[in-house]
Formats: C-alpha cells, structure tokens, sequence
C-alpha cells in the first residue's frame, strides 16, 4: 500500500515520517524514528507500556494509527527530562527504587505526568486508579505510588 | 589466592545502605536497550508458524508458495536444524520445543518460520505455509493425563522411579520420593488428622517484556546473538550446541531484562532465529507477541496434591504425608520432585512422606516460575496446618512456632538444617501490630509460611581498577532487578572507597569465564562472592604495588579503609597511600591493578517468610479485595535494603495474582482461550494495599557478609496466606486455585445451604 | 569412612538402601565409590547430584572435603526461577 | 459528512470506521480484519461536540469517553451513562475510545451499551439514503454484527432532557478492580414521583445473552413501588430468570446469573437514590 505522509511535532520537535496507512504510532516512534522509549509489551491496550501523550490526551500509542498523529503532539519519555535535569517523577523513581526491571518504567512515567497534571494532588486511591492502566509485574506498585506522591509534592512546591 | 567464604561480623559502612542504582537514569529516560530495541544493518523480520492443534502428528510441510513469496528471504522447519544433541534426552527435547520434529505437542508450538524483509511479508508467507496435520485425542488436565486410557503424548516415556520397571509406556515421566520416620505409626498416633485434596491452574510469570533477540549468523561459523535472557551464558551454551557451533565462536550479549521470574532462563525462539539468520545470510530479528508468550513460553505446572496431617491434643504434629502430581508440558522435567522437596520443608516433623509424579499433557514446555513448584505446595499444606491448628484448638501462629523447624532439625528433604530463619520470622509475625489490627464485616486475617532453597554456582568476576582511581566491575550474572546496585556497593566496602567511584556492568559471553543464570535467587548471593574475593585480590596487588612505592615489605603494608598503611614503628614516618595514589603510580609499578574471581558458590543459606494478609469478600459476587499485607522475611544481610523490599513486596503481588484471578484456560478443543493481558488477569495498581516489609537478617554462615538469597520465597506464602483469610471471614475452605469470584460464590453458597 | 544418606529415589536406584558408608575424603571420590559398588547410580551421577554436609548443600565440585563426623545427604540437583 | 458515507459506499473491498479505534485496531492486530480502507472520522464537523438543546444531549460519535467524563451538564444529568462510559478499558483507552464505537463492535458485555439502552437512548444514522434515528438497542443483531448497512455511519447519540426526580446508575462485575470487560453487568434509570413512587423505569442487562437485553418485566417489578426489600429480591429474581448467559472463560452461567440480578439490585437503588429517593 502508498505510504501516508505525516508532519506532526514529537516532544517539542517537528518530524516527518512515511508511514504505512495501517502502522500503529508505537511502530512509527520504534522501528522508524528510533524513539524506543516506548515499549510493546502486549499490541492490545492492556499494559500500559506503550503509553504517549497526544495532545494532552493519555493514550496507547499501539492503538493509535502512524498517520493520525498529522498535526497533533506527542509526548514521550525521551521527552520527559530538560537537558541533564531529570524530571521530578524520574528522579523520585530512582530514589525509591519504584522499577526494578524498567520495561514498565517509561509508561508509567508517562501515565504519571498526564495524572499529576491534571490532579497536582492526588490521594494513594487516586494515584492507584490513575495508574490502573500500567501493568508491573516485578514491583507490587507499592515504591511506584510512593514516588509519585513523592514527586507531585515537590511539583507542588509543598 | 584461595578464598576464605565464611562469614565474619563487622561493621559496614556502603552495604545496607540505599543509594541510587547505577544504571537507573538510562531506564528513567528511555535510553535503556531491552530485547526489541536493538537493530542491525539489514536485519529481516523473523516469524514463527505455530501448530493450532494440541496434539498432531506433523506429516508434511510444504514451504514452496512461501519461498516464492517477493521479499522472503528464508523458511525453515526442522530440517534445518538437524539433531546435534547426540544422546542428550534434556536437550533433544529443547531442540524439538524450538521446532517440531515429528509432532506439534502443544497449542502454539513451533512448526515453521520465516524471514521477511518486513512484517507484512513475514504476516503473508506464514499464510503461505501447508502444514499436512494428522490431528490425534489430546489432554490438557494432569489428573485427566494420568487416568488408564489417556491419551498418549510420548510413547516411548516409561515411569522412572517405580519400584518394578514398567513394561507399558506412561504420561507419568517420574516418580520421586522424600521424607523418614513411619507416617503409618505417626498417624496411628494423632488425636486430630486433616486431609484434602487441592488443586491449583497454571499460571505464567507474567514478564511484561516478550522475548526478543536480533540473531546475526556469518558464514564462517561465527554468530552474534543480542537477547534479553536471565543467563546469556547459558543461551550460548544450548543455542551453539543446537546449531551445532563452538560456543566462543557464538557472542550473546544480554539486553537490558524485562522481566524474567525464571520464563527467560530457557532458548525458545533464539535457536529459530540463529537457524533462519544463518539461511538468509542476514541478520534476523525476532520478536515474540504477548499471544505467543502466553501460548508457547514457559508456564509453570498445574498441579493436583493430597495432604494429611495428623497432631496430637497438645499441638504437635505426629505424621505428615503428600501426594503431588505436577503437570510438565509434553517434556519430563523435576517439577513435582522439587514440590515433594519443599512441601513441609518449614516443620519438625518426626513422620513425613512426600511422594511427587511428574505428568506430560498438551501444554506449553513448564519452565521455572519463581522458586518453581513450591507455591503449589505451600498453598496445600499451609492450608491444611490452618484447620488442624483449628481443629486443635491453637492459634494458627503458636501452632507453627510448636512445629517450626530450627537448626539441627532434621528437614523433610533430608538434610540437618543450620542456622535458619522461620522461627524468627513468627515471632515477629507473633508480634507484630497487623496481627492486633481490628477487622470489618466480611474481613479476615490469614498467615503462612514459605521456604526457598537457594543456590550458588559458577561466577566470574572481573574488578578493574582505573588510573582515575574508580572501579570498574564487569559480572557475568545478568541484573534483573538492581543488582548493579548490590554489587557496587559489596566493592565499595570492601575495597573501602565510596559507592560513586564504582561502576558495574553485566559483560557479555567473550569478556568473561562461564556464568551459572541468574536464577534461585543467586544473583546478590554468588555474585557478591566473586566480587568480594575479586576485591581481595586487587587489594592484594594493591598492597604490593604500596610496597613498591615506599620500598618496603608487602607483609608490612595493610589495607584500612580505602587507604595502604605501613605497619610498625619502623614505618611510622610513611603516612598512608590511598587508592587513587597507588592507582596513578600505577603504570610505574606494574601496570593496570585488577582483581578476578572464577568459583563456584556454594553454601547458599535458605530463605524463610511468613506471610499475614487481611481481605474483605463481597458474600453476593464473591469477590475478594486484599485489603493490608505483611511479609516477614530472612534476608541474612539485606545488602541494598530497598531492593531487597522490592523482592518481598513484587513475589508477594505475583503470589496474589496467582491466588485471585490468574489460571491458564483451555477449551475442549485443547487451545488455550486466554492469550493476552486482558483475560489473563495480574494484578493492577489498583488491585493492591501498600504492601508492608519486615526485614530479618539471621547471618548465613557460608558468606562473608551473611547474605542470604532473597529473591524467589516472597511468592510461596500468598495462596495460602488469602485462602486462610477466606476461611477465616467466610467459613470455606478454598482448594482450588485461582479463588475467582465464581469458585468463591459457589463455595460461599454451598455453605449458606450446607 | 563417612555416612551418606541417599534422598528417596536416589536410595532406590542403589538397590533400596537409603544410607551407605563409603570411605572418601572429598566429593570425588565419594562420587567414584559409588558409581564402582552401586552401578544403578551412575545415571543419576552424570546428570547432576547436589551433595549436603551438615545442612549446606554443594554443587558437584570435586575438590570439598568430606569432615568425618559431617551428616552428608545427596540430593537431585535443582533449578531456580 | 455526506463525503465520508460516499466513501464507504463507493468502496469494494473491507471498509473500516475509525474514531477511536480502540477496539479496530485490536482486531486489525490480532489478524481479524485486514480493512482496505480505514475511514477516520475525527475531523468531519461536528462530530467531536457536545450539544445541549431544548430536547436533550447529542453525543457526537467521535467525542471521546474521557471528554463525556468532563462535561458537568451531562454528568448531572446522566450519571448512569458517564460512569459506562467511563469504565471501558484503562486510563488510555478512555482518551480515546467512543460510546458510539463501543456500541458498533457489538460486544454483548459493551460498557456503554446496557446504560444507554436504559437510558432510552437514540443513534442517529447517516447514510445513503439519508439520515434515520433508531433506538440503541436496535443497533447491535448479534455478537459482532450491527444491524447498519453498507456506507452507514452513526453520526450521533441522543439522550432525552431529564425530567425532575429522574437517576439512572451502571454497575459493571470484574474480577479485578480495573482493566476488565464485564463478566455481567446491569443499567438501570428510573424517574419518581414526588411521594417516591417508580413512575417509569428501564433496565438492561449486559453480558447475559448475545445482545444487551432490555428486561421489560423488570421495569414492571420497579414501576409503583418505593424500592422496598420485597420489590428488589423480586427484580433480582427476574433478572436473574431473564438472562441467557453463556460458559466462558469470563464467567459460568450460574455465576452471571447470580450476579444479574445482585448488581441489578445495586443499580436500583442507586439511581432511586439519584432520583432523589431514600
């Protein structure tokens, strides 16, 4: 099948790419723009690990489709720290060891900026269905929801 | 210089200590490179054809309409990946799980594959591919496996360990036994006997990573081969001798792990991509959907146990005996053997007798699953203790506190124990506020205990020291889950420098000596060995290089503190030389400083936990919500205390995933119907309490600083830990695991009307 | 001369004795000795046995010395997760 | 509009709608379909508002189950349809998926499905020949299958303005607490009158036969009485009778039976208690 032309704006930057029409977003950051902060644990929507921002939306990037991010932005982990300062949320998930293995670790950064964004303040429960839609399979979450209360404090200036 | 491994007290100054991992940030911004990230110049896409049937006789393939298909560059079968495993039954069966030879034995096992210049192509010429099946009678349950008449997965497998040698072939591949004294007696002697039957469903460890590797073989025999595995050392050992090759002539360079549990400690599609990259002559890269890791990894077994406990008024358990029956996929593997080992491994017990059966059926290769087979049977005799403790009429704590073992107990896989952790950890769990914590309507506490082997084995470590001064440590076991961490912090402290100046790193297999996997909780445990008589090595050299610089005798020189002091007055004007001096120097007095280590671990201590869980059960759906969690856990040195956390609370939500919601389920037809994250159910963050750690740390005697592996015990205690629970808010008794909803209901009902 | 006890299925395929006493003063040669009296045991010997003394349990490496007095238990080996 | 059902119409081979895709591109993956055309209606005017009118709500088909969860003026007014649509999928999958592509996959366990189907809710379908409104319920004819015709598009959901005294509440079973598609699941929306009386009411159950099952003799259990015990054990028994489950590997027949009619209780009360009863 022709390729779809796209021009859309990744973390800050614009980009270009030539995608097939039926390429998922997660296919185009990987295999094409080298952007493998994103990862496939499942293709379905069921783990989280792929999880981008687009337009301020939390989403799966391997439910969305290469060309539908024409003129949208996205954001991904690479994304996340501003020159050598880390973000918050990456930070606090170094000091409280909140991932072991790290796969998961991208999405849930992710999945916890777009919550702390829109609840700068969230309770355990909050903060626990907030990030239901990210598997871990090596840490119980117990370190996970810790750092993120840990960092929306400091957000917060508290 | 031999190594002295016992264990002395001391002071530390880096370890137990919680400083920041040293490979944190690349996993905190992305740049980490697991399995699938890595690409090479011209690699093809590799696909796997997979058998939709349970059980089919392979009769022909025919691959011509795919070979034509533009853009294939190569497809193989087993053909092409002829049998060099001369004799080895262990291996045979590994190169038949990568690529059927004569019969697909499973839902999802390999047939064919292809490599495609992309994944389109790849789709289409599997699509291609004519398998000619000749479907046969399957069975996926493992007491239906065992029955006269069943369906027979290898006719050539006679039960090994009977007592006559049978003359008819089996689905029962061994039969082992353990335990001493005279269960027959034992029972004659007790005032109270328990007996159930249990069953638990297979269950899969659940990685979110699925396996990937980029496969590169050249014609001149040499390979490389890029793969997330839990022991690259030993992917290089099965995947040469598969391919028939001299494993240094194959380099396997570990990825960044995404999880393993004990599924990435076996080859599955990694010998597949070698064979198709070698075909095409290009690099092949091969990567597993969650679909073919659900059908065609290594789950762990199903299994079907009996139990009977006898104990007198008083409280003392006066027989104990076990039957399990374990399912092993349609290869033989130790799986029972291991639960017979473990069942009442936490008890004196006077009388005991485990008796285990390890039975094929049409599933999946069983592979580890995190101190593998000893969930089962703890979910199964922790149960029973709990009611004959009721039975009794003692609190289910005092109970095991009468009949923990200790040291010089006698253990019911035969040998005497040392030094071990399980009485401490019910007092602790005795003492502890969760136990007084009030409870709700519908709410109820349950505790068990759990036990994990752990080993040692062979590891290599290389400990080089830079003109800067800074250390740098190359190891061979692959780091899971933070071990870098652990590990630098062992060579700071006994080199006595600072964490920062030390950097580890997992080498690959040409910079090393041969590495055991990282599995059975060895990696802190045996690591840290070797890293620890590396350091004393270098320390040696150290010191002789400081001789050299004040001119004096090596046997007058000390190292303290990170620092050579000259020892005896006659030195006393000498000062000290710390270790950036001596290294500077160190191009003049010898050249660069390095310390290596090449043993064999041995005297793994073993790690015990009790459990306490309270859960709240909805008596109209059946739902059960855990509701607070404590794990109680000896760790003989927790060497990097918030990774040792990790360990207890992530074997603990694993255990209650496993005791909740998640089971493999096959339809009639022998297809397993729940493949994917979405009704393969672990856990969510919102599933879970913050679960609560207590760490003990009674010294294992056979390590220089005591440490104890840690990793697999956390996931034994659960199952029972939440059926106990249930019993006690519910009155049921639970003896299928999962307890989903619908078990629970069904129970909850029976008990209304019964 | 030590005291070795075999583990269940291992006390079978040596003609249903469960303890032996055999004169060895490392794991090799107590390997040696009963592969010669108990030829049933060499299969299990070739594919890996774990060798416990006084409760600590040694991989097959042939140079530990076996204490006289030492309670010496030989077990399947075992694989982790 | 008209443009993108010319598209559809015009096309030969397997033609697909895309606006969330959640559920599209899960089945393009796991090889179910293999469209020729997608068509992405996201940017077709329209079609990504909320309107309120004199009448009530109009959904447009592309407004994503996350954006129904922001809108005060609906979630004050359909409680019960928010929080189904609110419960499809994680997090993500809200970002993005629609109540009206919930409702054309089909799913007899769709969230959104059993809540509209209470709430009496309508689809507007552009085709064509035209634009016709249709009950939901009508939409789904089997597991899989709509009742559209080729090149038909919905274009809209409507939903009723409230009467006074009116609640309406969707309660889903899940093995866990996220993440799931419902084993069984029940949607209820009753109005009162100002003694605390059912005056009318509607309830569907979801996952309990092939397609979301409207129980009129529930309704009837509820219509006069003031959700008394008596009254909810009998409109659990008759939910609980109505349903024709299925064994799979979601649940057993028995157990979505059982539960039917427990959440249909649940439902209940709620939205009495949302009507403004006690």
């Amino acid at each position: 099948m022709a390729g779809v032309a796209v021009s859309t704006t990744i973390n800050g930057d614009a980009v270009e790419y030539l995608c097939q029409p039926d390429e998922t977003l997660l296919e185009v950051l990987r295999d094409r723009l080298g952007l493998t902060g994103a990862k496939e644990g499942c293709g379905t929507g069921d783990c989280g690990a792929c999880s981008v921002i687009l337009d301020d939306r939390l989403v799966c990037s391997c439910l969305v489709l290469g060309a539908e991010a024409e003129g949208r932005r996205v954001e991904t982990v690479e994304g996340m720290a501003h020159g050598d300062k880390l973000h918050p949320l990456q930070q606090k998930f170094l000091e409280h060891a909140a991932l072991q293995c790290g796969i998961c670790t991208p999405g849930f950064l992710i999945a916890a900026k777009d919550l702390l964004a829109k609840n700068p303040s969230p309770t355990e429960e909050e903060i626990r269905f907030g990030l239901a839609g990210n598997l871990c399979r090596c840490t119980g979450y117990d370190k996970i929801v810790r750092a993120v209360q840990d960092a929306a404090n400091v957000m917060r200036g508290a | 210089m031999n190594f002295d491994p016992r264990y002395s007290a001391r002071n530390f100054t880096a370890v137990g200590t919680r400083p920041v991992r040293p490979d944190g940030i690349d996993k905190v911004t992305g740049r980490a490179r697991y399995g699938a990230d890595f690409n090479m110049a011209g690699q093809l896409v590799g696909r796997i054809l997979r058998s939709p049937h349970a059980h089919a006789r392979i009769r022909k393939i025919d691959t011509s309409k795919a070979e034509k298909l533009p853009g294939v560059k190569a497809v193989i079968t087993a053909a092409d990946l002829p049998d060099f495993t001369n004799g080895d039954a262990a291996m045979y069966d590994i190169l038949d799980n990568c690529m059927a030879r004569k019969k697909a034995l499973y839902d999802g096992h390999a047939v064919a594959a292809v490599a495609a210049i992309d994944a389109r192509t790849a789709r289409q010429a599997l699509k291609l591919i004519e398998v000619d099946y000749e479907v046969l009678a399957h069975v996926t349950d493992v007491d239906e496996a065992m029955k006269h008449g069943a369906p027979l997965i290898n006719d050539a497998v006679f039960t090994e360990g009977l007592d006559e040698k049978p003359v008819k072939p089996s689905n029962v591949t061994k039969r082992s036994q353990f335990g001493h004294g005279d269960v027959h007696a034992g029972f004659g002697h007790a005032d109270f006997v328990v007996e159930r039957s249990f069953r638990t469903e297979q269950t899969h460890q659940g990685y979110i990573e699925p396996h990937a590797c980029v496969a590169s073989a050249n014609a001149d025999g040499t390979a490389d081969l890029w793969v997330c595995t839990q022991g690259h050392f030993v992917y290089r050992q099965h995947c040469a001798q598969l391919l028939g090759m001299d494993a240094s002539k194959l380099r396997v360079t570990s990825s960044e792990i995404g999880g393993g549990f004990g599924g990435k400690t076996h080859v599955w599609a990694e010998p597949v991509a070698l064979a198709l990259s070698r075909k095409a002559g290009r690099p092949v890269k091969l990567v597993m959907t969650r679909d073919e890791v659900f059908r065609a990894s290594g789950p762990t077994s199903a299994t079907s146990i009996d139990v009977r406990i006898g104990a007198r008024k008083d409280g003392t358990i006066t027989a104990a005996e076990a039957t399990l029956r374990y399912s092993c996929g349609p290869y033989a593997g130790s799986w029972a053997e291991v639960g017979a080992m473990t069942a009442f491994a936490c008890y004196k017990l006077e009388n005991v007798k485990t008796v285990g059966y390890e039975v094929l059926v049409n599933r999946p290769k069983t592979a580890a699953y995190r101190a593998p087979s000893a969930p089962m049977a703890a979910f199964a005799v922790e149960s029973a203790i709990d009611e004959l403790a009721k039975q009794v009429g003692m609190d289910p704590v005092d109970f095991r506190i009468k009949n923990a073992a200790q040291e010089g107990t006698r253990s019911s896989y035969g040998p005497v124990y040392g030094p071990i952790g399980i009485g401490p950890t019910l007092e602790a769990v005795k003492n502890h506020p969760h136990m007084k914590a009030p409870l709700g309507k519908n709410q109820g506490r349950g505790m068990a205990c759990g036990f994990w082997f752990n080993f040692g084995g062979q590891t290599c470590t290389d400990l080089n020291i830079g003109m800067d001064g800074s250390v740098s440590l190359a190891v061979g076991t692959i780091d899971v889950g933070g071990s870098r961490a652990s590990l630098s912090l062992i060579a700071a402290e006994e080199l006595g420098i600072a964490y920062e100046h030390v950097k580890a790193v997992v080498a690959d297999t040409s910079s090393l000596g041969y590495n055991d996997m990282t599995d059975g909780s060895r990696g802190t445990f045996s690591t840290s060995m070797a890293t620890i008589s590396a350091a004393r090595n270098a320390i040696r050299t150290l010191r002789e290089r400081a001789a050299q610089m004040w001119d004096i005798s090596v046997d007058d020189v000390a190292w303290e503190h990170g620092h050579a002091v000259a020892k005896g007055e006659k030195h006393g004007n000498l000062g000290k030389l710390s270790l950036k001096e001596i290294a500077a120097a160190s191009g003049t007095t010898g050249g660069p400083i390095a310390g290596h280590s090449e043993l064999v671990a041995d005297g793994a201590g073993v790690s015990f936990a009790t459990h306490i869980c309270d859960i709240e059960v909805d008596p109209e759906t059946g739902a059960t919500r855990v509701l607070r969690y404590t794990v109680v856990q000896d760790a003989g040195k927790a060497v990097h205390p918030t990774y040792v956390e990790g360990q207890y609370q992530g074997g603990a939500a694993q255990g209650i995933g496993w005791a909740l919601n998640e089971e493999y389920i096959y339809g009639k037809d022998g297809r397993l119907q729940n493949p994917g994250f979405l009704d393969y159910r672990i856990p969510v963050c919102s599933d879970l309490p913050m679960i609560d750690t207590q760490i003990l740390e009674i010294p294992n005697p056979n390590h220089p600083y005591g440490v104890r592996g840690v990793g697999e015990t956390s996931i034994v205690p659960p199952l029972a830990a939440i059926a106990n629970a249930l019993s006690n808010a519910a009155g049921v008794r639970m003896t299928h695991i999962p307890m989903s909803p619908p078990r629970v209901l069904a129970a909850l009902e029976a008990a209304r009307e019964g | 001369m030590v005291e070795v006890t075999l583990w269940g299925s291992l006390g079978r395929a040596a003609g249903g004795t469960s303890t032996l006493d055999i004169e060895a003063k490392d794991i090799r040669e107590l390997f040696r000795k009963l592969g010669e009296q108990h030829p049933g045991l060499q299969p299990w010997i070739d594919r890996g046995i774990a060798v416990s003394i006084d409760g600590t349990i040694y991989r097959d490496t042939w140079s530990k010395e076996l204490p006289q007095d030492a309670e010496i238990f030989l077990l399947p080996r075992l694989a982790g997760g | 509009m008209e443009d993108a059902v010319g598209i559809l119409a015009d096309s030969s081979g397997t033609a697909a709608i895309l606006a969330g895709g959640s559920d599209l591109l899960v089945r393009m993956k796991g090889g179910f379909i293999e469209p020729d055309l997608i068509v992405d209606i996201k940017a077709v005017a329209g079609l990504s508002d909320i309107r309120e009118t004199a009448e009530g709500f109009s959904i447009g088909a592309a407004v994503p189950s996350a954006v129904l969860g922001e809108n005060a003026a609906l979630k004050k007014a359909w409680p019960g349809v928010v929080e189904a649509a609110r419960l499809i999928g994680s997090k993500q999958v809200q970002g993005r998926c629609t109540i009206v592509g919930n409702l054309c996959n089909a799913s007899p366990a769709a969230d959104s499905v059993p809540a509209m189907v209470a709430a009496g809710a309508k689809a507007v379908v552009v085709g064509p020949s035209g634009r016709r409104t249709i009950p939901v319920e009508t939409v789904p004819a089997g597991p899989g299958r709509t009742s559209l015709a080729k090149g038909e598009i919905i274009e809209a959901i409507l939903l009723d303005k409230r009467p006074p005294h009116a609640g309406d509440a969707y309660l889903r079973f899940i093995p866990r607490t996220e993440m799931d598609i419902a084993v069984v699941s029940a949607g209820v929306n009753l109005t009162i009158d100002d003694k605390g009386s059912v005056k009318t009411a509607r309830v569907a159950l979801g996952a309990a036969a092939p397609t979301v099952l409207l129980v009129e003799e529930a309704a009837e259990v509820l219509v006069g009485s003031k959700l008394d015990e008596a009254t909810l054990e009998r409109l659990a028994k008759v939910c609980s009778g109505a349903c024709r489950p299925i064994d799979d590997k979601r649940g057993t027949i028995e157990f979505r039976r059982k539960v039917a009619g427990v959440l249909a209780r649940r439902a209940a009360t709620t939205a009495y208690q949302r009507a403004g009863g006690k």
